[in-house]
């Protein structure tokens, strides 16, 4: 069977990660939040929400929006 | 004590810099001979900043701490800094929030605070800053939080009143911790 | 209140009404309370210039209409204010400057540095001409320095400058700050350009094409200068009575060296201090007149070496000098000093026999 | 098969930026590392870093970097062109570094031609000195300098330096952007790569005003700081195409 | 009854120009002055005189001048300005001076719109150090900088200042002119007098740049040099109003 | 070919192929022949810059791109290159500048003078930084010191100043021109920016905010600086081998000071001539060295006396010192000066006995 | 009778006169011309041709031309 | 001689220093030591221009002539500033066209050329200065009329031929004059 759209994810890198929440604000389908865990630089940094989803039941499209407008380059996207 | 030095130290964003300024103007606003020399490393923005705050009956020589009596830190980095340089039967005030390990020496005071729990809490980073220093007051008796008030309404006149109260909280939350 | 913001209103209460200047790193809490005391001022003017070099001239207009001018930079900005302190000296401006020194050369760093000596005492800019210096150390100084600074720009119609650094900047000392001027009272002046109203028109200028004018002028100014040396030069001396080494220092360097000499006091040392506070006039007289009896001199100084060249005129090979050096924004202890001064203390034989 | 969409450019080296959360330095950064990987200019590139926030740029780019002294950077860059004329120089410039100090070394090397292309990040403040006014305050805006925020009388208004360049007859192609946004980030990308290529095709002067949040002095969260540079500041500083000589390369 | 009709104007001293047969400063120094004295400000007028051919202004204007250090007379005169608002205050400024080496601080003064009026004297070189070339240098003009004429590629075109300041918020009157007619010298006239009257009633910065006959560096005759204006550079630099915010006055 | 053209045509034989100037009297003939010589070259580049900043900014940019770049001014344009200067210094940049000294201070006039010695000597710019200093006396030497400025200014990487005035730079002599360099066979230099091909991108920067790295550049420059003091120090000694009187003048002062010891000689009188050629350095040693002799040195400037200190700090007081200045553009004659050096000869009783 | 038109005159200050001749070429009357003396500057100075004309036979009518071109201001208008 | 100094002196448009530079720039092609000094006053447009040169066979210590050998005098102001300062037995050459007096001393040699009225006849007053040279030369010997034209061809080469005819014809005007 041919798939509708293309699936994604991405990674944070939770130490890169200056808690700015462009990410959080910008993602179109709205995949990350915020942690409540500290990084050593003392932000609480954007988590994505789907990592342990299973590929198929990912919404992430791997649009990359989110590490477009990461200052950080802490997003790393991934697409089949 | 009649004299003292003390080292702030911990990230950019943490307030650092302001932290040791409020407490500089009000031993100032004691009568005190006070130097506060901040980090310009903190001119570049994000790295580490800190500050250094003499305070003395008399004259002060140099404002520069080789050995600094206190130090609050904030963050790691400042940690492995400092925790060489407290002199011995000094106190450090620790964000234990941020720094999930002890300093090696063992003939200094440690004072742990988790800042960020406290400030998450008060639901506001801003106060992170002020909670150490509250703790710090009373932890060392280096001032009253009193005249640390005066010292921020000082500061912040013409600021907008709710900032004071956050602040005034944070101090308390920060004071209370440690007492 | 932090030196920075000291210098700023001491300015204004001295009848400062005219600041421009650019930020720069030390320096700009002065540029920023400059902004906020011009502000509460009706007849105050505050100009955050486009560069050093247009405040520089924009203070240069503010001097021709007979105004307190005052700028500020550091370092950097000051090399770029020469050719406007040039313009100054030779059209006989009052101005005051103030100079914030960081480390040197180029960008450097922000850091509290002594390295812009030379450029400050010996004019940075083109031509025979000279400018005060006034090297303040302590909170209480900066007042008093900032206030004197500018009577005398008003009184030798000549640029001023107060040299200090980072760490001046940030101390914070019980100051009592000088009265309020009432500018209304100051003293008017007779050159200054404001119309030529029931009075012939006025001109100023540096152009001087006939080379004999030019050098009436040249002259004129040296007799200006030599009128200054001989009215104010001041130099504060710490301990000197016994001393059998003395320590020559200014601004944060001098602290630091009090401190130390106290320490080494304590060891029994007898070590002194001659702070000078205006280092254009250097105070050469005292210093020779000490060099009658004091064989070494340790000078300390926050570069690798400025300020020596000075006492070495000044004792013309009749004392020893060691040189002790810290460039680039390293504020040295107490300690560091007073270790320095015992070791050449010992090395000399100077402890009593 | 999965791949990777998107990762760190190879002309930005490993270190982590020194800038606040949310600065548009870093996104800014990033574009024109991106950029020179794409145009595989990365051996022929030459940068000349400003004196502001993004005075230490050269520990990101892994390219040739020459500092200017503050306002300078079209001085040096024309130096430096003029005797590498094949390479390509740009410079890194802030809006107090390029539009109040630089201000006559940029309108005579854009007027003159030089085959040069800056960067002028626009932040609306002094951000590495601690907030002070910039020439690009706007009116109301709060600053250090400008009690009470910026006045019209006392402190007088913006300055629109890209008009101004693109008068210049030797400009070439001048663009107002801006990192706020997805779209406007990649329309960005898309004004520095075509600066970079007016360079290359030796057409003259090239310059890329980019409208850059600056959270912390501005105050506000970086969130926040992305929406009002769509609802405040590019009013003031009309986000377009300000001169283009070149048209499509 | 015959009476006399044109004769010296009363705020010029009696001192014999040193300029060159024909040169277009002349003129302008008369204009001035009788506008001086019709509007009759004299004993408020302040004077900046510019390093330049002008440099000696002084000599001839009847009123306070401050001399500016080459291209800050806009630096010098805002600081006259802002410390005594009440008096009239102008920059004689040439080409080089106010377009090279001045240009921050005259954009910068008219951004700000400084109370101030500038006059912008074009003769298309630097006069006084003996004819090198200007930012208003003509394409192809000589200079003795620029061998064999000015070109493009090396030497860049011509500036154009006073289009740039007319972008800049703060300027209220902006025209271009020249001396090398009756007619063209009476609209001078009127122009100077305008930009004067824009800053008696406090509406901003007011610059005229006028063209100027420079027959000496220029290798022409008076008259021929008169011709050229028309004939030469007032293609490049078109005689017109640039801005005018105030209309009437 | 007048002294001005002599230094143009001797930078392009010298490799220069990078000229950024302004205009200003009295050097504008150097600008405008190096316009013209490096039009013939396919390699030249001239610019004439908006302003003195901006030509040492280019400069700046030429030289971190690996070009011999010179740029020249008069007084008040190297004032406003100091910023410029101090940053060639701190980067460690080679360039070339030429100051052709007018009367000063301020706009002053445009006749020959020499009062820009400190600003040069000292660092008009700010923090700890020398500039090499070569005083040319001769058309010849306008040539050989020409191609030596350049050679220097590779060979320790940092800004060499030719101090001259407008009478150097009218002075037509018979010169032999230096030989043209190929540039092809220059030393590479392993630090330029010329694109990061085959090999890890590069760095020129002055900033160094860590205090102590700060402080090891600059003493890593101290360094350098004492190195070039041994290998480059020079001065030329003319007649003072049975000297009792030693006149020391350099450039032009030093030219007129020679006829005048021609003329003194004529009278019997033993009078000799230490010309520095290095200002920065400063003959020192050649001085001190003859303090064991002389009992007097005679001190000729066209300055109300600046290189004078120098010279009281070579001898650090073991001879005596006459100054006689003629600032503000003046020319002295040989008479002149005979008269002045006769009258202190004779006041010394320096005549056998 | 009433007048035509305005008549005038003109008076050239020699010594200030450079020669440019602006006004020469300027006046519409054409009633100015170079003289062949020299002045103490070493130019030849332009002259007024009416000068001694009687007022009635004048053609110059006082129109300030010839002025408003003079660098040096050497000229003054009379009108009646 | 081996060696003398000549002062040029006139207006500013009046080629003063151009006589000099042409004068200098053939001596110095003769394999003369030269310094060619001029008057900076001309940097000033129209005032009195001047300029000093000095030739020798050796090195010659000052450019400045406080009492000249020679004066080229072109105008009334230059003759009151030079009449007094010629060295006895100097050779003075004036412009008599705008010079209408004789210098007051009676120890010197002068020599009168009505250069103006010359340079009327030739058609061009751009060659007033190079008629006064010509005289210059031939009535002092400083140089020859061929090095002089050298020199004029090593200066304006590269400008057009006409003007070099010019100056030629000129210069030779000027020397027939005097011989
Ligand atoms: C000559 C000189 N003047 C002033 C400074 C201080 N300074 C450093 S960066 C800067 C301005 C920074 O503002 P901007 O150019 O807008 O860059 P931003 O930090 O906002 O990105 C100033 C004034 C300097 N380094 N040199
Ligand atoms: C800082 C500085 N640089 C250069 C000069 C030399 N200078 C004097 S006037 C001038 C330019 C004159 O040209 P312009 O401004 O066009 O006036 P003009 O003589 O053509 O009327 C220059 C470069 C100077 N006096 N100061
Ligand atoms: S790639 Fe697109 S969809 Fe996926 S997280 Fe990022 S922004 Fe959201
Ligand atoms: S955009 Fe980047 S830095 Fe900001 S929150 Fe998201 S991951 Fe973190
Ligand atoms: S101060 Fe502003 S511009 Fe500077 S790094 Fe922080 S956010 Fe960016
Ligand atoms: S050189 Fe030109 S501008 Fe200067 S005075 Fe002569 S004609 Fe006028
Ligand atoms: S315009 Fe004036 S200066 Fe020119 S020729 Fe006529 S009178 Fe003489
Ligand atoms: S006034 Fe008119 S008509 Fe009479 S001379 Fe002058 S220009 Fe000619
Ligand atoms: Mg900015
Ligand atoms: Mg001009």
């Amino acid at each position: 069977m041919t798939k509708k759209r293309k699936t994604g994810r991405i990674t944070i890198d939770e130490e890169l990660c200056k808690g700015c929440y462009l990410c959080v604000s910008f993602c179109p389908e709205n995949l990350i939040e915020t942690s409540d865990g500290l990084n050593q630089k003392g932000y609480y940094p954007a988590r994505f929400i789907e990592t342990d989803k299973t590929k198929e039941d990912r919404k992430c499209t791997g649009c990359a929006t989110c590490a477009t407008v990461c200052p950080d380059i802490a997003i790393e996207v991934y697409r089949d | 004590m009649s004299s003292s030095k003390t080292a702030f130290a911990g990230f950019g964003g943490q307030g650092v810099l302001m932290m040791g300024y409020v407490f500089a103007v009000s031993a100032m606003r004691d009568g005190k001979h006070v130097t506060y020399l901040p980090s310009y490393g903190a001119e570049v923005r994000g790295g580490t900043a800190n500050c250094t705050v003499a305070i003395s009956d008399e004259e002060i020589f140099s404002p520069v701490a080789s050995s600094p009596d206190y130090a609050v830190i904030m963050n790691k980095p400042s940690l492995v800094k400092y925790e060489g340089m407290i002199r011995e039967k000094g106190i450090m005030i620790l964000n234990s929030s941020l720094i999930d390990r002890d300093p090696f020496r063992n003939d200094i005071n440690v004072v742990r605070v988790p800042a960020n729990e406290i400030a998450k809490e008060l639901g506001s980073d801003r106060t992170i800053n002020m909670i150490m220093l509250g703790a710090f007051v009373t932890a060392t008796k280096t001032t009253s939080l009193d005249s640390i008030m005066n010292g921020l309404t000082e500061i912040l006149k013409g600021k907008k009143g709710g900032l004071m109260d956050l602040n005034r909280i944070g101090l308390d939350r920060g004071a209370e911790y440690v007492s | 209140m932090r030196g920075s913001h000291v210098i700023g209103e001491a300015a204004v209460r001295a009848g400062c009404r005219f600041y421009a200047g650019y930020p720069i790193t030390p320096q700009n809490e002065l540029t920023e309370y400059s902004a906020g005391a011009m502000a509460k001022l009706e007849d105050g003017t505050f100009i955050q210039a486009e560069s050093e070099l247009a405040a520089i001239n924009m203070v240069i207009g503010a001097s021709m209409a007979g105004a307190r001018p005052m700028t500020s930079s550091s370092s950097p900005g000051i090399s770029l204010k020469q050719e406007g302190i040039s313009y100054l000296a030779a059209q006989e401006l009052p101005a005051v400057i103030v100079n914030t020194m960081r480390g040197g050369p180029g960008l450097g760093n922000i850091a509290p540095s002594q390295s812009d000596y030379f450029q400050a005492t010996r004019g940075g800019g083109h031509g025979d001409y000279r400018t005060i210096v006034l090297a303040p150390a302590s909170g209480q100084e900066l007042a008093d320095l900032t206030r004197k600074a500018f009577e005398y720009a008003d009184a030798y119609r000549t640029p001023v400058m107060i040299l200090g650094d980072g760490m001046m900047g940030q101390m914070m000392e019980p100051v009592i700050m000088p009265e309020w001027i009432d500018t209304g009272t100051l003293p008017k002046k007779n050159w200054i350009l404001d119309g030529a109203k029931e009075r012939p028109s006025r001109l100023i200028r540096s152009l001087l094409l006939d080379t004999s004018v030019e050098e009436d002028r040249n002259w004129k100014l040296e007799r200006k200068y030599r009128e200054i040396t001989r009215k104010i030069t001041s130099a504060e001396t710490f301990m000197t009575d016994d001393a059998r080494l003395v320590v020559v220092a200014y601004g944060t360097a001098a602290r630091i060296a009090k401190g130390a000499i106290k320490k080494v006091r304590k060891l029994g040392l007898k070590v002194g201090l001659v702070r000078p506070i205006t280092l254009w006039p250097f105070p050469n007289a005292i210093l020779s007149e000490m060099s009658r009896l004091i064989t070494d001199f340790f000078v300390f100084e926050m570069s690798t070496g400025q300020m020596v060249e000075d006492v070495r005129l000044a004792l013309e090979g009749k004392s020893n000098i060691h040189f002790y050096g810290r460039p680039g924004g390293i504020i040295s202890t107490p300690d560091e000093i007073a270790k320095e001064i015992n070791t050449v203390y010992h090395r000399r034989d100077l402890q009593e026999d | 098969m999965e791949k990777k969409v998107f990762q760190r450019p190879r002309y930005l080296k490993e270190a982590v930026f020194h800038y606040c959360p949310g600065c548009g330095h870093s996104i800014i950064h990033r574009l024109i590392a991106e950029v020179i990987e794409e145009l595989d200019i990365g051996e022929k590139a030459i940068g000349v870093p400003p004196a502001g926030c993004a005075v230490l740029a050269y520990n990101y780019f892994d390219v040739d970097m020459g500092e200017a002294p503050h306002g300078r950077g079209a001085a040096v860059a024309t130096g430096i062109k003029r005797t590498l004329p094949d390479r390509i120089v740009f410079s890194y410039q802030g809006d107090g570094d390029i539009a109040a100090i630089g201000t006559a070394e940029t309108i005579h090397a854009a007027n003159r031609g030089e085959n040069i292309t800056s960067f002028f990040v626009n932040n609306g403040n002094y951000g590495m000195t601690g907030g002070q006014m910039a020439p690009t305050t706007l009116i109301g805006q709060n600053s250090t300098t400008t009690p009470g925020g910026r006045e019209i009388l006392r402190d007088g208004s913006p300055l629109d330096l890209s008009e101004m360049l693109a008068i210049a007859r030797g400009s070439a192609y001048i663009e107002r952007t801006a990192v706020n946004s997805p779209k406007n980030i990649r329309r960005t990308k898309r004004s520095i790569a075509k600066a970079f290529k007016v360079q290359m095709e030796e057409r003259g002067f090239s310059l890329v005003e980019i409208l850059s949040p600056c959270p912390t002095n501005w105050k506000m969260s970086s969130v926040d700081a992305a929406k009002y540079i769509d609802e405040v500041a590019a009013k003031t500083f009309p986000l377009k195409v300000i001169k283009d000589e070149v048209g499509k390369i």
